[in-house]
């Protein structure tokens, strides 16, 4: 905690963001299926398909989760987004078989952030996406730990590939538990060291300089 | 789409890993300002025109413009944000005087941003008492032993130790000296620790 | 936190030396020291007994538990046994490393010890992410852990905790009414 | 009158206690005040009568070794007992302008709303501290892009952008006090609420929320 001085803004987790964590702008960037409800005047042009002035009601487009979130609204439909593949019930059923085997990067790489996101559109199947959601990540909890945590002795890269951003995140918090520890085996733990920053702008500065 | 210039922001700082400050982008912020301003523009004409002529029809894209205006909001406070997070660091981890090479990636309120993070920080320091209050900026790590053995990794000029004897640092010179007169020398890259 | 921090605790501990100078006794803050007399076994902090050692002013004592057969008994408990048994001190590792690093001539088999409390360690922290993998998979809200120490919680509390906190984020997801109605990010 | 009187009494009360802690002890609660800080989600009351003692003995040490002459066998414990202070100090005030500076409006946001007689959470100085970084910070965000912005979109509250400390993070603790009946809540609809008794010694991992009055009282300490 002291070592490291850059501490950015978390992000959110679940159905609530973070105002200010650029990994939940970044993840609400991801855009959904949509088909618009009724018409939006003037915005042709936002749909590449199409060449009228209008979008007109029924239109199907994509648009990122943070407009689809802002349009969207129980009482009075402008818009209905379709469930990406991944939260449907064919998928559901094989994260419920066997959640280790799925390639969640490749799915996601926001799975459960998208995934916790969709639950802002009403759906009758909104209970078992977040089942799914939650079955899925202490299913997966235990190779995370152990290979983070270097158990089995073995590459974990391809593992790590596989991960969703947010297990990512936690598989690298778990490294740097297991790095500090064995740095500390080691005796290297109380070295004084240069900060990594420092370092990282000396080394742009000499490519800076070579052209 | 809209708000893709934010975006361009956003993806910028994220791509500078492990808290380097990237250039402050002030072509992209002019950007993002301007399409606002824009949006806003729009939606007055449209908002005007439906109350005038009873043009309910054209809500949904007010209402559409008006989200992207929350959504550059929302951009460009978080990359301000995000910025000030970066400059924080520098100054834990660099002391108080920064490179200019790093001084250069900064845009004229984050220099003064800085220079009053530094002053309030100054300030608490002092005020914990003592003859000179406490700098917290040190002892980052347990303290080992009193004296450390380093190595100089360039030249460095000279350096006074608290009894008054005043030592060369020059490259590749190596010395035993108390541990906190270096390690600030140390995190900035000047010294390196020797372990024996 | 950092291993290093956790080694500095350990430091605090007390250990015997058996110092080869004489000196009156020390008003520390943290306490008194000494007097120290050459020959006469005396306790200290494990950071002065290092430094004593280091600048070859003292041997140490190792402390009791620090003995092969006494280990190799702890070791066959630690293993038999599914849940954590009682360690001899709550810096065991740390104390162990410190020791034999710094004055492993004063200590008997020294590298059987180094192995013995590798063998302790590594079957606990085995246990330890069992425990850890249960206590996810059965929601728990609250768990037990005597005997634990702090060094071992501290390889796993980042990674545990940080998990904890996602899963009650994604918990919270199938209470909809927890969540703030209208949403107010863009 | 008898206003008066209580009042003498509990000054009295806190004179005696203030003259019972030794030194030693006193460096006992900045450890665990430091413990606590590092390991709590939230910031904890200050303990800036802590800091203060321990700072005046620090001063007091540097003071007396000035007059020892270089050399002396005594004065380099006595300067490594000053260093290991000195970190746990640092380290503990360290953590606490990070959580000021991480939770700023949320901080200060309590600070405001406290009763009179309830302990402040924060020290004058870090008071001071928290003031200016909102100030400094909002001013540059009002600088750099709000205020070139639609009228309507020239303020962004910042309680509602900064993230607030997670209460519900679960915590590593050791008991110091036993402590009965604490309830814990279930973390699913299936499961029901429990009890437990947190005996003096024992370790627990649990949510911070349940037993952060503990921690203000020194009854747990987080681990």
């Amino acid at each position: 905690m002291d070592t490291q001085s850059y501490l950015p803004v978390q992000p959110g987790v679940g159905m609530e963001e973070n105002f200010l964590s650029l990994d939940d702008i970044l993840l609400s960037h991801e855009r959904l299926p949509i088909r618009t409800e009724c018409s939006f005047p003037r915005l042709g042009f936002l749909d590449k398909s199409s060449d009228s002035q209008d979008i007109p009601e029924g239109t199907k487009m994509e648009l990122p989760l943070w407009l689809s979130k802002g349009l969207y609204e129980k009482k009075r439909r402008v818009l209905s987004v379709e469930l990406p593949k991944v939260y449907r019930e064919g998928w559901r059923t094989v994260f419920n078989a066997d959640p280790n085997v799925v390639d969640l990067h490749k799915m996601g790489p926001y799975y459960y952030g998208l995934g916790s996101q969709m639950l802002h559109f009403d759906s009758p199947e909104n209970p078992e996406i977040a089942q799914t959601l939650l079955q899925t990540f202490m299913g997966r909890f235990r190779r995370n730990m152990d290979s983070s945590q270097n158990a089995y002795n073995e590459d974990t890269s391809a593992l790590v590939e596989r991960l969703d951003c947010l297990e990512k995140a936690l598989f690298s918090s778990g490294q740097s538990g297991l790095n500090s520890f064995q740095s500390w085996e080691k005796g290297r733990a109380s070295q004084l060291t240069a900060s990594s920053l420092v370092l990282n702008y000396r080394k742009r500065k000499i490519n800076d300089i070579q052209p | 789409m809209f708000c893709e210039k934010a975006m361009e922001l956003i993806r910028e700082l994220q791509r500078s890993s492990e808290g380097q400050l990237p250039a402050f982008n002030e072509d992209g912020l002019r950007q993002v300002l301007q399409e606002m301003e824009a949006l806003y523009e729009q939606n007055q004409t449209d908002v005007n025109e439906a109350k005038a002529d009873g043009r309910a029809d054209l809500i949904p894209s007010i209402k559409l413009r008006h989200c992207c205006l929350l959504r550059n909001q929302r951009c460009l406070t978080a990359y301000l944000y995000d910025r000030l997070l970066r400059i924080r660091a520098l100054r834990w981890e660099y002391g108080s005087v920064l490179p200019a090479n790093v001084r250069f990636h900064m845009c004229a309120e984050e220099v003064q941003w800085f220079s009053h993070y530094k002053k309030s920080l100054a300030s608490f320091m002092r005020s914990l008492g003592g003859a000179e209050g406490l700098d917290i900026t040190q002892d980052m790590k347990p303290p080992k032993s009193l004296y450390i053995q380093v190595r100089c990794l360039k030249d460095h000029g000279e350096l006074e130790i608290d009894d008054g004897t005043v030592i060369l640092l020059k490259k590749n010179s190596q010395h035993f000296l108390p541990r906190w007169k270096c390690e600030q020398l140390i995190r900035q890259g000047v010294l390196e620790h020797v372990m024996s | 936190m950092d291993a290093s921090e956790v080694e500095f605790l350990a430091e605090k501990e007390t250990v015997k030396i058996i110092p080869n100078f004489s000196l009156d006794k020390i008003y520390l803050i943290g306490g008194d020291l000494g007097p120290f007399n050459p020959g006469l076994p005396v306790d200290v902090p494990v950071w002065l007994a290092l430094n004593l050692k280091q600048r070859q002013k003292c041997r140490i004592v190792p402390p009791a538990w620090m003995d092969v057969d006494k280990l190799e008994e702890m070791r066959d408990l630690e293993r038999k046994e599914d849940t954590f048994t009682p360690v001899p001190s709550p810096y065991y590792m740390e104390l162990t490393k410190l020791l034999l690093n710094y004055a492993s001539d004063n200590i008997p088999k020294a590298d059987e010890i180094r192995t013995l409390v590798k063998d302790i360690w590594d079957t606990r922290i085995a246990k330890l992410r069992l425990s850890a993998d249960s206590f996810i998979s059965q929601l728990e809200a609250h768990a037990k852990l005597d005997n634990l120490t702090l060094m071992e919680i501290n390889t796993i509390r980042a990674f545990l905790l940080d998990s904890l906190n996602c899963m009650y984020k994604l918990r919270s997801n199938q209470q909809p009414g927890s969540s703030k109605g209208q949403f107010t990010d863009f | 009158m008898s206003d008066a009187l209580s009042d003498d009494g509990s000054v009295n009360q806190d004179d005696s206690q203030e003259d019972v802690m030794t030194p030693a002890e006193l460096i006992a609660k900045l450890e665990e005040a430091w413990l606590n800080e590092k390991f709590s989600p939230e910031l904890q009351e200050n303990k800036s009568e802590v800091v203060e003692c321990v700072m005046e003995q620090l001063t007091h040490m540097e003071e007396n070794l000035q007059r020892v002459k270089k050399g002396d066998a005594k004065a380099s414990i006595h300067r490594m007992e000053i260093d290991r202070i000195r970190f746990v100090l640092s380290s503990y005030l360290r953590s606490r302008l990070q959580k000021i500076e991480k939770f700023f409006p949320h901080v200060l946001e309590k600070e405001k709303s406290r009763g009179e007689g309830d302990p402040s959470l924060l020290s004058p100085e870090e008071f001071a501290f928290a003031k200016e970084y909102y100030a400094n910070t909002e001013t540059y965000l009002k600088a750099v892009a709000l205020k070139h912005m639609p009228p309507n979109l020239q303020t962004v509250d910042m309680l509602k952008a900064v993230p607030e400390p997670c209460l519900d993070s679960f915590v590593f603790l050791r008991v110091k006090e036993k402590q009965e009946n604490i309830l814990v809540e279930p973390e699913t609809d299936d499961q029901r609420e429990y009890v437990v008794d947190l005996e003096e010694g024992s370790q627990h991992l649990m949510r911070y929320r349940t037993i952060a009055p503990l921690v203000s009282t020194g009854a747990v300490q987080l681990i």
